[in-house]
């Protein structure tokens, strides 16, 4: 498998390079940790409000984490003039975008986790008997947010005021996936079987696939001039 | 991978997808806002809910003075009584459908900070059916509720 | 049940006024790439002058 | 050509405008409001057209690369919005009288609003990239990504909530309307393409000229 082979070289380089430096994931977390602060500040000590509106704050902490280091995925072969590299990479570029993608779940996973963790210990919530369910939504739901996002990332990494344009282009696209991870996330907070979602579920499944598809077809055209 | 097989098979992924996403978004039930019945049934004070019915004939009671609305929301099997202050919209009327946003108070009624007129899609010529009748209406809310 | 006509003729006339707008926009254009199209076609004729 | 594009649409405009205000007759419950829907409904398909069209055009521009398949994304991308805006504030006016609320986050509400900015994201992507072959190839993308985010956009917000009645008249099933006002909703949605089909020809028009003389 050839095509597996090259994916995973990109996801290797980029890990490794965030290995030896861990710019993102330090900047990242510790951004998530100013959003639990700014999220208390904001809600204070109500409980029973905290209650309902948790899982859109859970995600909007994922989101905005989420946008600030996918933003990053093509900083630095920009940065480091490695585009052309990337761009004269013999064969197929969709294994380029796998990697990246790959790479970026892992990141955004692990931030997520972290969050969650923090957001646990912070807010006094029992996520123990919620965890297989939440890691299913959460997952489904950071593959979606990670594929448009790694191709618009990607799309937007040559254009003038890009900070501005990639959550301006990322967000509208991504609100099935918000909204269906929300009430997911919701309902399995609630301690609701997974069973009474199951139409979020799907919804989810189906637009990670719709995304990732786009993505890997998509991609060529982005990266070849 | 050959460039044109690569488009049809993700193009026929993305359809297939797409096709699955329509096919169980038509036939699926999902609940827009809950009924009175199902409202009295497990009522939690202070969580926000949408409750969705028929105003029940002559219960309205409107005070202009003090825009103090009272009225009561049924779905024909159980009824829940709701207050509101401010004005209702031009549609809201007795025997119609309306659903109201707000919250279940420990008072025992419901009170409405937003009230929304429920239309039917069905539109009416001044010499056809004269207005619909209170099944009809069931029907329409039920049909919102339900399917499509 | 009460006509609500201004509320028909708002959002009448904010439709006519958004797509006579575009429509205004769409000429003005034409316009003035007619015009820079006659100052093209004019310049060469000017050179041999 | 287009001249007469143009005045056919005019007359088509007039003719829908009669049908709605001079044939069809007053709707019972809702009163003389309810006139709102012939212009409500035939904005909001042709919406729906501009940016389906915008979709074909963009797979098309990335398969052959042509000129004319960008400017007729771009073209119609813009109709679309223009519509969409018409749409979203006609129902919004109508919806005040008879919902009692100017904007309530309906299902059909949202995702109009939500299709609305994400091609306003397309029109700024187009704006900001000053490349022309990049903006095209770039855009062309996001077209896609739109389009076929569309349906999921649909279907989750039509699950969260809903207070917009289903539709009439694209729906299984019979019509369940009398027929001078479905007719007078047919003869709208026949004009408002028409105006559709004279902004595009037009736009396209004046790109392809720009491009002439920028060379």
């Amino acid at each position: 498998m050839r095509f597996a082979r090259r994916a995973w070289i990109v996801v290797w380089k980029d890990l490794t390079i965030e290995g030896r430096s861990k710019e993102t994931l330090n900047a990242l977390l510790f951004f998530s940790l100013l959003l639990l602060f700014l999220f208390q500040f904001a809600l204070g000590p109500d409980r029973e409000r905290l209650a309902s509106v948790l899982p859109g704050l859970l995600w909007l902490g994922f989101i905005l984490s989420g946008l600030l280091g996918l933003g990053r995925t093509f900083v630095g072969e920009r940065e480091n003039d490695c585009w052309d590299g990337l761009r004269l990479a013999p064969g197929d570029k969709s294994a380029i975008y796998l990697g990246k993608l790959a790479g970026n779940l892992l990141l955004m996973l692990l931030v997520e986790t972290t969050l969650l963790a923090l957001f646990a210990v912070f807010f006094n919530v029992d996520i123990g008997p919620a965890a297989p369910g939440l890691a299913l939504v959460v997952g489904l739901g950071t593959i979606g947010l990670a594929a448009i996002g790694t191709l618009f990332a990607a799309m937007t990494a040559q254009v003038r005021a890009r900070e501005l344009l990639f959550p301006v282009l990322l967000l509208p696209v991504q609100v099935p996936v918000l909204l269906g991870t929300v009430k997911a996330t919701e309902a399995v907070l609630l301690g609701e079987p997974l069973g009474a979602v199951a139409h979020w579920l799907r919804l989810l499944a189906a637009a990670d696939v719709v995304y990732v598809a786009i993505g890997v077809l998509t991609f060529d055209f982005i990266l070849d001039g | 991978m050959n460039r044109n097989a690569k488009f049809i098979a993700g193009g026929g992924v993305i359809a297939a997808a797409l096709a699955y996403m329509i096919y169980a978004g038509v036939t699926q039930s999902a609940v827009y806002f809950i009924t009175p019945s199902e409202l009295r049934a497990a009522p939690v004070s202070g969580k926000a809910y949408r409750l969705g019915g028929i105003v029940v004939p002559g219960s309205v009671q409107w005070n202009p003075a003090s825009l103090e609305l009272a009225f009561t929301l049924s779905d024909g099997r159980g009824s829940v009584p709701v207050r509101h202050r401010g004005t209702p919209p031009d549609l809201f009327g007795e025997g119609r459908g309306a659903v109201v946003e707000g919250n279940w108070s420990r008072e025992g009624h419901f009170t409405a900070s937003l009230i929304m007129a429920k239309h039917s899609e069905d539109y009416k010529a001044p010499r056809g059916t004269s207005g619909a009748g209170y099944q009809d209406l069931i029907r329409t809310l039920e049909k919102d509720g339900s399917s499509r | 049940m009460a006509d609500n006509w201004q509320f028909v003729a708002a959002a009448y006339g904010l439709a006519a006024a958004v797509l006579g707008g575009y429509w205004r926009r769409l000429v003005r254009l034409d316009r003035k790439l007619a015009a820079a199209q006659v100052r093209r076609r004019n310049r060469p004729a000017d050179k041999i002058q | 050509m287009t001249r007469a594009l143009g005045w056919l649409a005019t007359l088509g405009l007039i003719g829908g405008l009669v049908m709605g205000f001079g044939v069809a007759p007053r709707e019972v419950t809702q009163g003389n409001v309810q006139r709102i829907m012939y212009l409500h409904v035939p904005t909001a398909w042709v919406a729906y057209l501009a940016f389906g069209i915008v979709f074909f055009a963009s797979i098309g521009y990335l398969w052959t690369r042509s000129d004319a398949a960008d400017r007729l994304a771009r073209a119609s991308a813009e109709a679309g919005v223009i519509f969409t805006g018409v749409t979203i504030t006609a129902g919004s006016i109508w919806g005040k009288p008879t919902w009692g609320t100017w904007w309530t986050w309906d299902a059909r509400l949202t995702s109009a609003a939500i299709m609305f900015v994400m091609y306003l994201g397309y029109l700024l992507l187009r704006g900001i990239i000053e490349e022309p072959e990049q903006a095209a190839r770039y855009s062309a993308v996001l077209g896609i990504v739109a389009a076929l985010d569309v349906p999921l956009v649909h279907f989750s917000v039509y699950w969260w909530r809903t207070l917009h009645q289903p539709p009439t008249v694209m729906k299984p099933g019979p019509v369940n309307m009398p027929p001078a006002i479905l007719a007078a909703l047919l003869v709208n949605v026949v004009a408002f393409t028409l105006l559709y089909t004279y902004f595009v020809v037009k736009r396209v028009n004046t790109l392809r000229r720009e491009h002439e003389v920028l060379a």
